[in-house]
């Protein structure tokens, strides 16, 4: 639909924003999993403009025991994170990840999208395929675009779920990013080295793909 | 103990020899060569931009030395660190050599010591990913959540079209039959041949085909116009045997007929 | 515990009302079943009044797309009921109606007000109850006056809905069988004069109610 259409038929049929505000609120609260604008839009009534009724119904909940958070392109409802402690019931013991999943998951959120040959490039050891599929499994990573490199390596990114679970917006918010990004220890030359361009031909294209 | 052996003991130094020692228990804990130099550079206790490579690689040696003095097996790639470093070392004793190729010793080193700080950098980056506020510990889902139903809806649709032709079928079922030709007002060209052959020996003159139609067919002007064609192309057909003659005069004058005379 | 030593800790311990809403909220949502009074109070810090912030947040959900709602003792977050509909995906198809259908509301049509004893002496064939029931209920019939005659049958008439559907001002736009023929929709030769015509004194009475 175009903006054009969107705006014409709102002119008729549209519900008032509040009640947009409500339907957004209702849907949210109703799923576990982050829901899309796209997916909110295609529940709501013709003419309804999901993202404006989030920002509002955002703003609602702000300093709220619950809060409307933005996970990549969808948004999920989840409690205030400072109220965690009454939830004790509510805790489900995940498995626990080994040191070699955690620093596994770390290198591809940072240096994504990255190669199996990178991330053992930067343990020092080989990934073990159980540590990849554990990841994989848990829906935290994904495999991205093929490198354009000889053999054509796959690539791993982190998915929505793992911005979900850790409370990322995006994979730009991850602590740390951008020291170290301006530390040079994103990139897989000490920055010392006279190299003439460190993006340039060691294979590593753009840090984040776009989603 | 070989004197080879001796000489290299001798030529670490104590404390190295005691990090050596200290490691040498937790060899299982270390997750590869890397991981055992991150391990090593803390005993320098310096930031890792600063670290002495050198003495790294002494600690790294002095251990692996010790675990073959203690009969430990070490993996393969352990040992391939050993000779990388010891190779180090000695590009970093010896004055640089100008036909050597490839990376100097202090490049090496230098990639070597942003390993370990990238590999550090990465261990703090992992803490502090898992010290977020996560799902399902500091920050939870919906505990009922509502199932979205799919609801199949059949909207039935017809056109003005559709409704007419059902009214048509329906109202013209009842005069519906095979269809055969309606006679009552036709009269066919083999009627008209079978009328003409009784009557063309009578024709000597010159007669107007209109003379042959049968007896009233020319008041309705349907039955009129079938007679006439008919009567037509029956004559065409008596023309055709050599049985009469046909002559039209002019544009739309009548059209005549009389007998052929035999010629044999 | 008295209601003194409550109060009496509550001037040291329990947190601001405030607080205890969002305490209230975010247990709400997050239970996999609905929380009772005593067990809200169990989980809140010493000295909370659960009850109290429970009433503090219905009132402040009052109106809002979910709403805080009883569940015998205990107490749940739920959709508000005017949005239930926006927990359905509907899945249209459009589907041609049934011949039969098709001839029974074309008979309607042309033949308003008609009983069901005309229809299917029109159509020669039984009318199913399904069929004017799935006309009625896609309102493109409606039930008309009942005949003035024996057993007062009911009769069909077609709707606004109807008309509205085929493009028609009124039932009498409907083209005439002369018209079909020259369209050509007719199957067999020209109907003998015997033949009514459907707008025409076929004996039935007012071929037309008002609406």
């Amino acid at each position: 639909m175009t903006k054009e259409t969107s705006e014409e038929q709102s002119l008729f049929a549209a519900p008032p924003m509040g009640e947009q505000e409500r339907m957004v609120e209702a849907v949210l609260f109703a799923s576990a999993a982050p829901v899309s604008v796209a997916d909110l839009n295609a529940r709501m009534p013709h003419g309804c403009d999901a993202a404006a009724a989030l920002e509002h119904l955002r703003k609602r909940y702000d300093g709220r025991g619950v809060q409307v958070t933005k996970v990549g392109e969808a948004w999920a409802i989840r409690t205030a994170s400072d109220l965690g402690f009454l939830m004790q019931k509510e805790v489900v013991e995940t498995r626990k990840l080994s040191r070699a999943a955690i620093e596994t998951l770390a290198i591809i959120a940072y240096h994504q999208p990255v190669t199996r040959a990178e991330i053992e490039e930067i343990r020092g050891v080989a990934v073990s395929r159980g540590t990849v599929d554990q990841l994989l499994e848990m829906e935290w990573i994904r495999f991205g675009r093929r490198r354009m490199t000889p053999g054509r390596p796959v690539t791993f990114v982190v998915t929505g779920g793992f911005l979900d679970h850790f409370g990322l917006e995006t994979a730009r918010d991850l602590p740390g990013l951008k020291e170290l990004r301006s530390a040079g220890l994103l990139e897989s030359r000490p920055p010392s080295e006279a190299m003439p361009d460190p993006h340039g031909d060691d294979g590593q294209p753009e840090l984040f793909e776009d989603p | 103990m070989s004197d080879a052996t001796g000489d290299l003991l001798t030529a670490i130094s104590v404390e190295d020899r005691l990090v050596a020692e200290a490691l040498i228990v937790d060899v299982d804990g270390f997750e590869g060569p890397l991981d055992l130099l991150l391990s090593l550079s803390r005993s320098q206790k310096v930031d890792l931009r600063t670290i002495s490579i050198l003495t790294l690689a002494r600690q790294y040696l002095a251990f692996v030395n010790k675990a073959k003095e203690l009969r430990i097996e070490l993996a393969a790639d352990y040992l391939v660190m050993a000779t990388w470093l010891a190779f180090l070392k000695s590009r970093l004793l010896l004055p640089p050599d100008p036909t050597e190729e490839g990376p100097s010793g202090e490049e090496l080193a230098a990639h070597l010591a942003f390993q370990l700080e990238r590999l550090q950098a990465m261990r703090d980056a992992a803490a502090r990913l898992m010290a977020q506020d996560r799902l399902g510990r500091d920050r939870f889902v919906r505990g009922i959540p509502e199932q979205v139903e799919r609801v199949r809806r059949t909207r039935y649709t017809a056109t003005l079209m559709d409704l007419m032709q059902g009214y048509s079928r329906l109202r013209t079922r009842d005069e519906f039959r095979p269809y055969a030709f309606d006679r009552e007002s036709v009269f066919t060209m083999e009627q008209a041949l079978e009328r003409m052959r009784g009557l063309i020996g009578y024709a000597g003159q010159w007669t107007e085909i209109e003379a042959y139609l049968p007896e009233g067919w020319g008041d309705d002007a349907v039955r009129w116009r079938s007679a006439t064609a008919a009567t037509f192309a029956a004559s065409l057909e008596l023309v055709k045997e050599g049985k009469v003659e046909l002559r039209q005069s002019d544009m739309f004058a009548p059209i005549e007929l009389r007998r052929k005379e035999d010629r044999s």
